[in-house]
């Protein structure tokens, strides 16, 4: 088993426990953390299989870098965006689901 | 583009341009509006005539242009579709001044004629189409256009009809759009042709142009009112009288009769569509129509309904005609899509103006019209003699063609089928007149309009005297060029022909 | 010339009138949004225009080529989504502008999240490469999400919650495939996709994920439910906007993604999987919209049902004949821009009906046609390209559709396009019969600015004019295409 | 246990599973992207691979990265103006606090100049740099330090799109010789992606900064938000 590897499945296994926690929980924030941890299995899949092979590949990490500006972007969208639905409606989670 | 394809453009632009101003144009400036549609009809007529006279003399109109590859957009006059053209232009010029006259005060008159003008629209579009992706377009369009109209009276009932209305003719589109894509992928672009484009095919797909064949007719029956396709129809005259006269008997029920005409003739030709077998089981439901449609209209008391019954029945004679295998039948069906046009609008306007000026609208309340209304009701008397077919009106020359075609084409039974018609035409038209002109009123009338110098308003007379002088001279003038008779006669020369 | 300058300015300019228009005072930014439409108009038909008079060409941004730089390709499609784009955008601009006058002054901040919604538009029709999509995909689906929640009512908040998640979580699925992608090909240009794709595991796992993020994007019934409240509930011009294109970028990377590596790659029970859900859209999307109440929440479920429609495609083009392919890619075509007009043409109008009435619900249109006449009437014009009814975009649309699917042997996509058509007449008739009835209800309104009604009719006439005229469009759109120009 | 959880452990294990296949068949890549980029670092005006392939090869990306990242701010400020907060007041008067802040703020600056700067031969660069910034602006802000200036629209606003602007016009004005968007001369590729990164860090921090300040916690309780004077909202029904 290479490095990249473990990288690699180190990357899945946080991204379906991101998936887990994204769809059982009801929180919205901690909806945001699943989705963050999420987006980290993503980075860690696109970074380790990168490690493989010819040495180290920068165009992944600078995909990596994108990717977490994208998502610090997202996240911190999705926060303004909670906080003025809880002000409005005094609630964490979102009406229809229960 | 030549002049002879800007003429047709300019025919179905005179209904159209109408048509997008007088949406535009505020409730309240009604001489504008009336003065727009008249000289839109006058103009259209006239352009129409200049047509006639052209396609008499063989000339070649045809406006072309591509929609997507291997699909045009074609008008085309020829003497068929030039014929349906001239019938509808006339009675638009009619029933528009009747129009005028019958929703004086009304509201939403904009909303009304804009509609009014685009359903003329969409009917010179159907009768001038070139192919059947053409006829499909305007006879969807006619459908859109049409449901404004019936559901314009805005009460519980008439957005009913409506909706039974939408029911029966977009399903029916869907199924003709069906049978169109299919011949589409068979056989490309399906021109009108006279002699049809078909008869070359593989036998071996014979079934499935059976199939399609079933899918159009019942999808053009819809509107053509075919039994048990008809039930929109009774249900539609909650519509104003110059709704149901020129779209519920002349413009929407003969585009389903003209379609079948053209699905027969054009497309299938007729020899090909008599091989495959399909003129004969055609031939059974429009039998089946007309004596239905009889027998219903004699349970009507309503009068508008008992008068719808009677379309139901009467177009299936043009199918029936259309049916016959041979060029008399083909004559008798051809020259009862004109006869049936004047007989009918004269009818329905007769109606319209027993219930506006007298506010009556039962069979059995009309006795005595005659002699409050003597003028209305010589016009519905020539029209009912023209229906049962008595001579010399022009009802008597269609069923006279028919009869012999149908001999002709050796279905002797259609001749028995014509009799039963006829007697049952005469059993729910005589007891309306004997009622309006032998029997008496016993209370006084409830005049609902001011009157003036006549028994009605004269935007409602003149329109129903000119039509039933129409159908009158139809009848008898019909050796005379010009006469729909002898329209009829070139058309089938020129379908019969190739 | 002016083309290959002008292929930058499709997201050069909308990023920099965003900046400048967050920059202005408020009281600007719709002055400034009006004047900066025709600049990226005329840079809109310029590129057009440079296609189709110099054919389908690729552009190495910072001259790096692909693989190691980013090309942007600028084929048929790609341009006649931006001018698709420039016109409808261009559209719902003079609406808004007109429309926000009367809503609270926050509403302003809709110039600079159109504009960065315009660029990532922009930039997801030009971009060639995957992971470049990616980033386009954010910025479109951020702006998107921003402008739902503009209104700032709570209900607009949780949509826009609910829209956001649903978006990122597609994002993440894209992410992961491309990652995947990228770590057996080695490139993230399309073009070298296409060169070096084989059916392994990882490819079809990759593509199981891009495909499943865009669905989630694209919202493809049963992952449809963020879309009807999102695009019912936020401003009028913005459910325009959403649903007539916002909700098409997605698609289209789909749709881009699909001809790079979906007819290789995937199984023959992939593409009808995909059509079957297209099918359930369709189903589903009308019977909802047919029970709604709220007028706005009907042409919402309507999108619904329509990007069924769009799904039709996949079952059509894979494993079929080139003839049925080409038909199906022309169908779909013509489906998409028809419903991006229509559907912007139905929320414009219906935007207006319910300025007139002072109320959303259906019910309270009783005898609204004889006070606003025009806009029913671009209801109407709209509703019947929605309906598939001829004469109309969507009509010529579906009758490619339907001779792809009697082509191709695949009849039983017949009775989806049957039953839709009536389904669809079935909830725009609905609200017709509301408008025509004469009721005690009614017996004023309020009469919006004309700008309104026109904008509304304009965008409607070119719904039903695009069906008239389809060939040349379709033409265009075929420069580049894997199906050849035409 | 809930279906939703049932259904949520089965996809998430599906998915899993799918993903570690296909990771264990991934097959090498025929294309050496890598050895591309080693060929072209010469060109690029910087020393470091994955700043050449952000700011240069890339920078596409990176632009709209960064506009992405503007459009976060620019819906907090746009929602901060539907539902106006209270005026924010925040910090501890921690004597202490202030004291260590002084120590660590010059240290921030200059780690955020050397991460700026290492960009161009070694990790480091505008995001890196601009995140220890905003922590800066984060720490200065917790220990109540007032930064009114931030509430002045034009200078926020100005500072926010600075690096977006000058990213953008950049990329237009190198484009005057007839090359493509973003084509910087080899010559001065160096400077420039050293001026767009100076540009960037600024907006970076100020950015995330910012997207602190527009939310803040006092505004939050929804029973204190009754209280105020209804908000701007509401309006039109539609």
């Amino acid at each position: 088993m290479s490095g990249a590897l473990v990288f690699a499945w180190s990357g899945v296994v946080l991204f379906s426990l991101g998936l887990f926690g994204f769809i059982v929980h009801r929180h919205l924030l901690r909806r945001l953390l699943a989705f963050n941890i999420m987006g980290s299995g993503a980075f860690l899949v696109l970074v380790g299989l990168a490690q493989d092979g010819r040495g180290i590949d920068p165009v992944p990490h600078a995909m990596v870098i994108t990717g977490i500006v994208v998502a610090v972007a997202s996240t911190a969208l999705a926060l303004v965006v909670f906080r003025r639905w809880y002000r409005a409606s005094g609630r964490t989670d979102l009406p229809e689901d229960t | 583009m030549d002049w002879n394809s800007l003429i047709l453009f300019a025919v179905l632009a005179t209904s159209l341009v109408a048509s997008a101003v007088i949406f535009l144009l505020a409730e309240s400036r009604v001489t504008l509006r009336s003065t727009i549609n008249l000289a839109a009809a006058v103009l259209k007529l006239l352009l129409v005539l200049w047509i006639i006279w052209g396609v008499y003399q063989n000339i070649e109109y045809e406006l072309r242009f591509t929609i997507i590859d291997g699909v045009d957009f074609i008008l085309r006059a020829d003497a068929l579709g030039i014929m349906f053209v001239g019938l509808s232009s006339l009675l638009w010029l009619f029933t528009t001044l009747y129009a005028i006259g019958y929703l004086e005060k009304a509201p939403n008159r904009s909303r009304f004629f804009g509609f009014f003008s685009l359903c003329v629209a969409s009917t010179v579009g159907i009768a001038l189409a070139g192919n059947l992706f053409t006829f499909l377009l305007f006879y969807e369009l006619l459908t859109l256009s049409t449901y404004p109209l019936v559901v314009h009276r805005g009460t519980r009932e008439s957005l009913r009809a409506g909706q039974i209305y939408l029911y029966y003719t977009l399903g029916g589109g869907a199924l003709l759009l069906f049978g169109v894509v299919a011949l589409h992928v068979l056989v490309g672009d399906t021109e009108f042709i006279p002699g049809g484009s078909l008869s070359g095919l593989d036998p071996t797909l014979y079934p499935l142009l059976i199939g399609i064949f079933l899918m159009m007719v019942i999808g053009l029956g819809v509107k053509a009112a075919l039994f048990p396709l008809h039930a929109w129809l009774p249900m539609a005259m909650v519509a104003p009288a110059p709704v149901s006269a020129l779209l519920h008997a002349v413009a929407v029920v003969k585009a389903g009769a003209f379609g079948i005409a053209r699905v027969v003739y054009d497309v299938y030709g007729i020899e090909f569509a008599f091989s495959l077998g399909l003129l004969g089981p055609l031939a059974v439901a429009a039998s089946i129509t007309i004596l239905y449609g009889s027998l219903r209209a004699l349970a009507q008391d309503d009068l508008k309904k008992r008068l719808a019954f009677s379309t139901i029945s009467q177009v299936s004679y043009i199918i029936l005609g259309i049916s016959l295998f041979g060029p008399i039948g083909t004559i008798g069906g051809l020259v009862h899509l004109l006869h049936q046009g004047l007989m009918k609008i004269t009818l329905f306007f007769c109606a319209g103006n027993y219930a506006e000026t007298l506010g009556v609208h039962k069979v059995s309340e009309l006795d005595g019209a005659g002699q409050r209304m003597p003028a209305t009701s010589v016009a519905f008397t020539l029209g009912a003699f023209g229906m049962i077919g008595i001579p010399p009106m022009a009802g008597f020359i269609s069923k006279w063609y028919l009869g012999i075609g149908a001999l002709e084409a050796g279905m002797n039974w259609v001749l028995g089928v014509l009799i039963v018609s006829s007697l049952l035409n005469a059993a729910y038209f005589l007891p309306i007149l004997y009622r309006i002109w032998f029997r008496r009123r016993e209370r006084p009338w409830c005049e609902g309009k001011v009157v003036g110098r006549f028994e009605t308003p004269a935007l409602l007379l003149i329109p129903t005297l000119a039509t039933a002088a129409f159908a009158l001279a139809a009848g008898l003038f019909a050796g005379m060029p010009f006469s729909p008779l002898y329209w009829a006669q070139i058309i089938v020369s020129r379908e019969y022909l190739p | 010339m002016i083309g290959f300058w002008s292929v930058p300015l499709l997201f050069a300019l909308p990023l920099a009138l965003g900046i400048v228009s967050l920059l202005a005072p408020p009281a600007w930014r719709a002055r400034l949004g009006l004047a900066g439409l025709l600049p990226l108009l005329a840079a809109s038909i310029a590129v057009f225009a440079h296609l189709v008079l110099d054919g389908p060409h690729t552009y190495a941004l910072g001259n790096w080529n692909a693989p190691l730089g980013i090309n942007l390709a600028v084929d048929g499609l790609a341009a006649g989504m931006v001018l698709l784009t420039a016109v409808v955008s261009s559209l719902c601009a003079i609406y808004a502008w007109v429309y926000l006058r009367d809503q609270p002054a926050s509403s302003s901040f809709f110039w600079p999240l159109l504009w960065f919604l315009w660029a990532g538009m922009n930039g997801i029709w030009l971009a060639e490469d995957i992971f470049n999509l990616y980033v386009g995909l954010e910025v479109m689906g951020l702006a998107a999400v921003g402008l739902v929640a503009l209104k700032a009512t709570p209900q607009a908040l949780a949509a826009a919650m609910r829209y956001l998640l649903a978006a990122l979580l597609g994002s993440l699925a894209y992410l992961l495939g491309v990652a995947l992608l990228y770590a057996s090909y080695g490139t993230l240009s399309m073009a070298g996709l296409q060169e070096a794709a084989t059916a392994d595991v990882t490819t079809q796992v990759a593509l199981a994920l891009i495909i499943l993020g865009l669905l989630l994007k694209t919202a493809l019934f049963p992952l449809h439910a963020w879309l009807p409240p999102a695009h019912g509930g936020a401003l009028t011009p913005v459910s325009a906007l959403l649903s007539a294109l916002v909700v098409k970028g997605s698609f289209y990377i789909l749709l881009r993604i699909w001809m790079v590596l979906g007819t290789e790659v995937t199984p023959f029970a992939t593409a009808q999987l995909l059509g079957i859900l297209g099918a359930g859209a369709v189903f589903y999307g009308g019977w909802m919209a047919w029970r709604q109440h709220h007028l706005k929440q009907l042409v919402a479920y309507s999108t619904v049902a329509q990007i069924g429609y769009l799904f039709l495609f996949f079952p059509l083009v894979t494993g079929t004949g080139p003839e049925a392919a080409r038909l199906a890619w022309d169908g779909t075509l013509m489906m998409l821009i028809a419903h991006a007009l229509a559907k912007a043409a139905l929320f414009l109008s219906a935007g207006n009906l319910i300025l007139a009435v002072g109320s959303a619900h259906i019910g309270h249109l009783v005898g609204i046609s004889r006070f606003r006449p025009m806009s029913l009437f671009s209801f109407g014009l709209a509703g019947v390209s929605l309906m598939g009814l001829p004469p109309s975009g969507g009509f010529t649309g579906k009758w490619l559709l339907l001779n792809s699917a009697i082509l191709s042997g695949q009849w039983w996509w017949l009775i989806v396009l049957f039953l839709g058509g009536l389904l669809s007449a079935a909830y725009i008739f609905k609200v017709f019969r509301m408008a025509f009835r004469e009721g005690p209800q009614v017996d004023h309104s309020v009469t919006p600015p004309l700008t309104l009604d026109v904008t509304a009719l304009m965008l409607a006439a070119s719904a039903i004019l695009i069906g008239l005229t389809a060939h040349l469009p379709l033409a265009w759109l075929r420069i580049g295409s894997p199906f050849g120009a035409g | 246990m809930k279906p939703r959880v049932i259904f949520a452990g089965l996809l998430s294990l599906a998915i899993a599973g799918a993903l570690g296949w296909a990771v264990l068949e991934r097959t090498l890549p025929a294309e050496n992207l890598p050895e591309r980029v080693a060929q072209a670092m010469p060109l690029s005006g910087v020393e470091h691979p994955i700043t050449a392939v952000l700011l240069n090869f890339r920078g596409y990306d990176t632009l709209l990265e960064i506009a992405v990242l503007l459009l976060a701010v620019v819906v907090a400020l746009a929602l901060r103006e539907a539902q106006p907060d209270r005026p924010e007041r925040m910090g501890l008067e921690n004597p202490l606090l202030r004291a260590v802040m002084a120590w660590l703020l010059p240290l921030i600056l200059i780690t955020t100049g050397f991460l700026l700067w290492a960009g161009a031969y070694q990790p480091g660069g505008a995001f890196q740099a601009g995140s220890v910034l905003a922590a800066g602006g984060l720490l200065l802000r917790l220990a109540g330090v007032t930064t009114a200036w931030l509430d002045n629209p034009a200078v926020l606003r100005t500072g926010l799109a600075m690096g977006l602007l000058t990213f953008l016009a950049v990329g237009l004005l190198v484009m005057l010789p007839g090359v493509p968007f973003l084509t910087y001369p080899t010559e001065y590729a160096g400077a420039l992606i050293l001026l767009i990164e100076l540009t960037l860090t600024l907006s970076i921090g100020l950015t995330l900064i910012s997207l602190f300040r527009l939310t803040p916690p006092y505004a939050d309780d929804p029973e204190e938000a009754r209280d105020q004077p209804s908000s701007r909202n509401g309006g039109m029904a539609s």
